[in-house]
């Protein structure tokens, strides 16, 4: 109910102090999208791109994930946990409907690289609510008919996060 | 992004509407949820092999809440709690309702009483009763008024007026005024019948949420308040339209499991206007007067019964488990009570709820372990520590009130006066309040350990401290010499 | 437990050996660690800006703490501890060191020690001792007989021995006593200088964590001590061959952050032969007698001071860190100390455990979040939540005793006799004892929650208890009239 957040569509990070004194405040980073998306994308990002071995980041491999070794812990996490043998990170990190997956794979790829060149992320990596409500997502897109009972009632309404409960089906120990 | 679609309407079997107290109907369309219901009349002390004997008396396993009790019904019997399906019959039978001249009220936590609030506030508000108008809708400012209506009745009267009610089962035969049974916590009393989302229907559930949500106290289990709050407190806090999901999944069960008020001085009570910790309740009663027959005087303060031994007016703490668990971890982590109390389980291709509503440690697997991966007796073992803990330092603030009982008795037969005593007095009802509290809380101190071993040292505390206060009278030359035959 | 790889041995650019105390050489070959390590000279309070003022004294804050201490060297200066680098300086100014004599053994925790103890011991023993010799390997059985044959030596005796050992780095000149400089803590003192591992140094926790083997507290919280009683309790159970790494990632901090005694009576001492818990440290205390010079005799029994306002000897508690985190569900999860005061960070493409040892509420991201995946706001709030409630009882028990202390000094000026004070100071003895073991350790309350409050529970009813036996005296007969001037 509060901050782990039980409801989908609450906005997870809220009450987190903005600490400006440690990592850039994330309107600087929308700003950052807008004004410099194009030189910058083309700039560090295509370094990025090309250093994390971005053209595999659109393929469905989770070894292209772990071309930054960031993502290593969440690759062994992910070895040991019960879904490694049915769901790869894409399969949980991006939408199953078309669109959604291309615009969630541009702007995480954006935003990863970003991060990945310009450092200042949180460490251990903390998911943001929107890729909160791509997860939340993805496990009913699968589990829609075994979980039947926990749609909201009432369309529109909320409903209890998959991961209030099953905190390591994705990432073994979490 | 997209908003979660609803879920496909339930196949009904037969349809269920407002007045659908008997929960049979509903078990044909929810098999699997009704089954599990009927299990709560099972129960570990007394139920297996069909003997439906009472549970094990509180009153003989802890001798000195007799003690505490003096003067008050809750001293005749006091039993263990057991499942759902027993709290009507539980009540009917106790001694404190046979022996005693109890309060209609009494069934606002033991019946499914919402359409006999609706029948008889309907009737209060001049509005038409049928028994379609019945069925049609919750209809809360009629529930609202029958509440009202029936708080200066007795237990004996309301009981009636549950019969004069249709349940969605029983056919009115003419003449007879019996309309319906009368049935313990039902389908309806959670549940809204057309949609099957969870609803609170108490009223005074809904009216201590309101009054807790214009409180300060930070409730920040509690994110749908906050979100309330925010928007600019405006007009009542409607749990039913703003809490979330998982909020409502411990909301059904605040409607009950909450310390009350429930005699004939005033309506029934839930004290949340400071806040749920121990010392806001406690805070609710000490600026309480009950209505004074006299609109112009100020009513008589609150107090529950007169402590027979000593003679102090005090307060009865009964089931704090909702204000409890608002103090602990898991209501923090946003774990709700129906996640440990009613776990989800799998049954063929579904997941459903456990509508068997029992004591997790029956469980553990589904209770605990989805969310802790360790082994079923560490688990076991852990709670065992904590409420071990929390047991201990019961025996200690009990051994403190009742040599604190005795020392008031000998400095009143010491002599001591009314005025002498009034600040020791002041202590001893903080004191029994605090151990009440917890000791008739039902986890033991489980929904939030350290919060409980806070509130029993405070009883200790203020236990001893009245202690000592008689002990300094006794020296003190203002005392009459003791009357000789002071224990 | 955390996922094993198995290490790729450390490349070294110096080689160290089991005299080099000072880190230096080794922070040429692990630049991270040592670069981590320099930091703990910093310090919210003090260190910012290049000011290295004291940090804040306890006895300010809290004044009821020099009533607490009355009579013992505490009450003169005691400080907010602050970062390891600190330890040996900070240890040297204090007035309890410079106004009084304390004893050598102080230096088992301030200083890098171990060569010291192993050079005397070596002599002990007639073993040749060469510089190269004293490198050579730990040599456990030289390191026990030099700790027990400093125990009778004073502060200033066993400080001047520590610059007699070569640290590695200091060269000796011909004819300068002077071989080596005295360290805080030092890598040598949780590291093995061949492989980097993880062992324990410290005599006084090898010593004691044997009688904790060697008792029947159940301690689940060490594995590896429940399969060494499993296996037949053989010979002495040794950390450093028996322990699991994760238990060594507490151990390494539990040769420190424990209670102790620590004066010339006895040789310093970790009172675990029954257990862990606060009852089994003090029934230790209550059944140790100091050696008497006489061999026949039984010496007298243990205690600390005369608390000089009421003239009871008690007991001091010393930062029962381990000892309470023993008690707490992190150590029950298998969370150690280094988890959380030493958590991982990445430095490139490689972790490294944080050297910069200090409050994890500097650093939750790290420290925390690997595990509570809620904002660092939230967990600041619940670890705030724990602390606040523990001081709030803190501060009810401290009230409590220090009317206790009134209480006795008016009953002894009534004329209370030394057998009618016995219980009283009996009960004394446990107040004091059970809140000086949380005031002084330092989570308040974090690393066990309920254990805390439950100590200060038992606290706060020993105090009033007496108090209330105090008031009892003066109403007795027995007891003489006021002599006027009690207050
Ligand atoms: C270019 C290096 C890089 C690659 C390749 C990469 N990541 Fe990341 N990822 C990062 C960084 C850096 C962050 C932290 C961003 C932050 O916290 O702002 C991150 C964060 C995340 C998050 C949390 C995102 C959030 O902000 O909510 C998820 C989920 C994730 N990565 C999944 C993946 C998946 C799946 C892949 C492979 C398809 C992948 N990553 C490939 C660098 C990378
Ligand atoms: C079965 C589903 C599933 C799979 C497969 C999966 N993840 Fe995740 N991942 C999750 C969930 C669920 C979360 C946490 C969501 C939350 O806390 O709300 C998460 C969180 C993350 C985070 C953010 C870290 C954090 O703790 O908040 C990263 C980064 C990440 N995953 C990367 C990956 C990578 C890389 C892979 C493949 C190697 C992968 N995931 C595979 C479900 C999955
Ligand atoms: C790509 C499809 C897919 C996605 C996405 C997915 N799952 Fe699964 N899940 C499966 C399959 C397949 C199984 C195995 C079913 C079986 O063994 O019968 C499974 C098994 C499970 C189980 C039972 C095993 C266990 O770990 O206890 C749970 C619980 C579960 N999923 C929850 C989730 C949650 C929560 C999410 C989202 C974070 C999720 N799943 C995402 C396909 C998926
Ligand atoms: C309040 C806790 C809770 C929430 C929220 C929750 N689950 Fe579960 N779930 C459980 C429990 C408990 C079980 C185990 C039932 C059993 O073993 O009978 C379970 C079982 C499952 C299983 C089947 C496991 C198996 O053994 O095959 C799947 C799949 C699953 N859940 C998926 C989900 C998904 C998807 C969501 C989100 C829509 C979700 N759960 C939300 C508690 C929860
Ligand atoms: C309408 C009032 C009401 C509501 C709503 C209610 N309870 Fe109860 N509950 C009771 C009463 C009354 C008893 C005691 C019955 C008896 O002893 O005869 C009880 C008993 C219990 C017990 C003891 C069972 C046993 O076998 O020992 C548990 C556990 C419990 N309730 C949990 C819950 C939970 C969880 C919820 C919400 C999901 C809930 N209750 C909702 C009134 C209620
Ligand atoms: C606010 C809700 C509420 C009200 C009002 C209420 N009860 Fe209960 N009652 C409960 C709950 C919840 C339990 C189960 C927990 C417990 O036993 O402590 C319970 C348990 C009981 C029990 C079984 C255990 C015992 O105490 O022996 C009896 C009998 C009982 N109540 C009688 C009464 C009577 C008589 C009244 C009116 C004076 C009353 N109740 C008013 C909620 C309520
Ligand atoms: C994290 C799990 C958890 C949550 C959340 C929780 N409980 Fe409990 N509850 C327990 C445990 C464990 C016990 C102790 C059971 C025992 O001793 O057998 C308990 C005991 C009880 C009992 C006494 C049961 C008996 O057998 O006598 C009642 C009634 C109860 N809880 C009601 C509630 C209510 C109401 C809420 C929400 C306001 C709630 N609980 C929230 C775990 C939980
Ligand atoms: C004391 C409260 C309470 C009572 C009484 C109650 N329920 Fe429920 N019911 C719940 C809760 C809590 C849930 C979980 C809802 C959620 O997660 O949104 C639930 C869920 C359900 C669901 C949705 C599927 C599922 O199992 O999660 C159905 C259907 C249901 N109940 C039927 C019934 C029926 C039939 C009865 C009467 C025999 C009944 N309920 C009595 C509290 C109650
Ligand atoms: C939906 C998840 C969930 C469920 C179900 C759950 N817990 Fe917890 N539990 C938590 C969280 C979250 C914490 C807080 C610590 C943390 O953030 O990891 C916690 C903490 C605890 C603690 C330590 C707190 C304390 O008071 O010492 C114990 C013990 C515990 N749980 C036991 C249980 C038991 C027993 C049950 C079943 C009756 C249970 N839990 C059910 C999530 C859960
Ligand atoms: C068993 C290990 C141990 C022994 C023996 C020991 N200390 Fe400490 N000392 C510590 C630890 C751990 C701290 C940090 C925790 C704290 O301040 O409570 C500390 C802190 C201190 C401090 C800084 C804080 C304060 O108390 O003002 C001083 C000064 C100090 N000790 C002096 C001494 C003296 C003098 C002796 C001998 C009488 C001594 N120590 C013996 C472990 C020990
Ligand atoms: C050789 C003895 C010794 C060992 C080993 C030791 N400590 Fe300390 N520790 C001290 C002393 C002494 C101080 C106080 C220094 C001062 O105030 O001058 C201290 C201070 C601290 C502080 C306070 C730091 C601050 O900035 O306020 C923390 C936290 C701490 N230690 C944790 C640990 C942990 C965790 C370990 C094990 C990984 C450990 N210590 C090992 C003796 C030790
Ligand atoms: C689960 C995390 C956790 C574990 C495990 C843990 N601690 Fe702590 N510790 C804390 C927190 C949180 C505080 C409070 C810090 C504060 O108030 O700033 C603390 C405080 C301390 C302090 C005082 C620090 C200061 O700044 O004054 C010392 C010393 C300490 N711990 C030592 C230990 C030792 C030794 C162990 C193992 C025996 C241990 N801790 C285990 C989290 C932990
Ligand atoms: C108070 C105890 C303590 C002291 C002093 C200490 N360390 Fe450590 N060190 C640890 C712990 C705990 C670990 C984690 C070991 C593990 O997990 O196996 C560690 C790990 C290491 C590692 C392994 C890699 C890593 O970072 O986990 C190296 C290298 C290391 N320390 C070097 C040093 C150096 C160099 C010094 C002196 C400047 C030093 N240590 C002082 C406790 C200490
Ligand atoms: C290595 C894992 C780990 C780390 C690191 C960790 N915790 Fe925990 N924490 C746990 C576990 C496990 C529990 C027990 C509940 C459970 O089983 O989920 C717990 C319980 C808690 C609780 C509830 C217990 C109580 O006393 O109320 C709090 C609060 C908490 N942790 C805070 C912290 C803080 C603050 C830190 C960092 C200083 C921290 N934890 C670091 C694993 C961890
Ligand atoms: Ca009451
Ligand atoms: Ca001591």
């Amino acid at each position: 109910m509060s901050a782990d957040s039980s409801q989908t569509d609450a906005p997870l990070d809220e009450g987190q102090p903005p600490d400006e004194a440690k990592r850039p405040m994330r309107f600087g980073k929308v700003a950052m999208t807008f004004f410099v998306c194009l030189g910058l994308l083309a700039g560090v990002g295509t370094f990025t791109f090309g250093y994390g071995k971005g053209a595999s980041y659109l393929s469905n491999n989770p070894e292209t994930c772990i071309n930054c070794h960031v993502m290593q812990d969440h690759m062994d996490s992910w070895q040991q946990s019960s879904h490694h043998h049915v769901a790869v990170c894409n399969d949980c990190h991006l939408p199953h409907d078309f669109v959604g997956k291309w615009v969630t794979k541009a702007d995480n790829g954006f935003f990863h690289s970003l991060a990945f060149t310009m450092g200042g992320y949180k460490d251990p990596i903390q998911i943001k609510p929107r890729n909160q409500r791509v997860t939340q997502s993805t496990c009913i897109s699968c589990h829609k008919d075994f979980v039947h009972p926990l749609l909201p009632a009432i369309a529109g309404h909320d409903m209890l996060s998959c991961v209030h409960c099953h905190a390591d089906v994705g990432h073994a120990g979490r | 992004e997209r908003k979660q679609e609803a879920r496909t309407p339930f196949v009904r079997v037969v349809e269920v509407d407002e007045v659908s107290t008997d929960p049979k109907p509903w078990g044909l369309n929810f098999p699997q949820q009704y089954e599990d219901y009927l299990k709560t009349v099972d129960d570990e002390y007394t139920d297996y092999g069909g003997n439906h004997a009472l549970p094990p008396s509180k009153l003989e396993e802890y001798p000195w809440l007799k003690r505490l009790f003096a003067g008050y019904a809750f001293s005749i019997e006091y039993r263990e709690a057991r499942g759902h399906a027993h709290m009507l019959a539980d009540q009917e039978v106790t001694r404190r309702v046979t022996e005693v001249q109890q309060a209609g009220a009494c069934l606002h936590c033991h019946a499914s009483i919402i359409p006999t609030y609706r029948r008889i506030g309907m009737e209060q508000l001049g509005q038409e009763v049928t028994a379609a108008k019945l069925a049609e809708s919750f209809n809360q400012e009629a529930v609202m008024a029958g509440f009202k209506a029936v708080s200066q009745q007795t237990y004996e009267e309301v009981h009636a007026e549950l019969e004069k009610t249709p349940d969605g089962v029983v056919e009115a035969a003419a003449g007879d005024p019996h309309l319906g049974n009368a049935h313990p916590v039902s389908c309806i009393d959670c549940h809204d019948p057309k949609t099957m989302a969870l609803r609170v229907t108490r009223p005074g559930f809904l009216i201590g949420i309101d009054k807790l949500a214009n409180s300060d106290d930070p409730v920040p289990h509690l994110p749908s308040i906050a979100k309330w709050r925010k928007a600019g407190s405006k007009g009542t806090y409607d749990p039913n339209t703003d809490a979330t999901r998982q909020e409502l999944r411990s909301f059904v069960c605040g409607q009950c499991h909450v310390e009350y008020y429930c005699a004939n001085k005033m309506t029934l009570t839930f004290p949340w206007s400071n806040g749920l910790k121990v010392e806001d309740l406690e805070a609710e009663w000490d600026s309480t007067t009950f209505p004074s027959e006299n609109a112009d005087e100020t009513g008589e303060p609150f107090y529950d019964y007169v402590h027979k031994e000593t003679g102090t007016k005090v307060y009865k703490a009964q089931h704090p488990e909702f204000e409890l668990w608002s103090q602990g971890i898991h209501a923090r982590a946003g774990v709700s009570c129906a996640d440990c109390h009613m776990p989800y389980e799998k049954v063929g291709a579904t997941k459903v709820s456990s509508h068997w509503v029992r004591s997790p440690m029956t469980n553990i697997n589904k209770a605990c372990q989805t969310c802790h991966k360790v082994s079923e007796q560490e688990i076991k073992d852990r709670v065992d520590l904590i409420q071990h803990r929390t047991s201990d330092l019961i025996d200690r603030a009990a051994a403190a009130v009742t040599e604190m009982f005795d020392a008031i008795i000998a400095a009143r037969e010491a002599g001591a006066s009314d005025e002498q005593l009034k600040p020791i007095r002041d202590l001893q009802r903080k004191a029994m309040w605090r151990l009440d509290f917890i000791a008739s809380e039902n986890s033991k101190g489980f929904h939030a350990s350290q919060e409980s071993a806070r509130i029993l040292a405070e009883s200790i505390d203020y236990s001893r401290q009245a202690i000592a206060g008689c002990y300094q009278l006794e020296s003190e030359p203002a005392a009459e010499p003791a009357k000789g035959d002071a224990s």
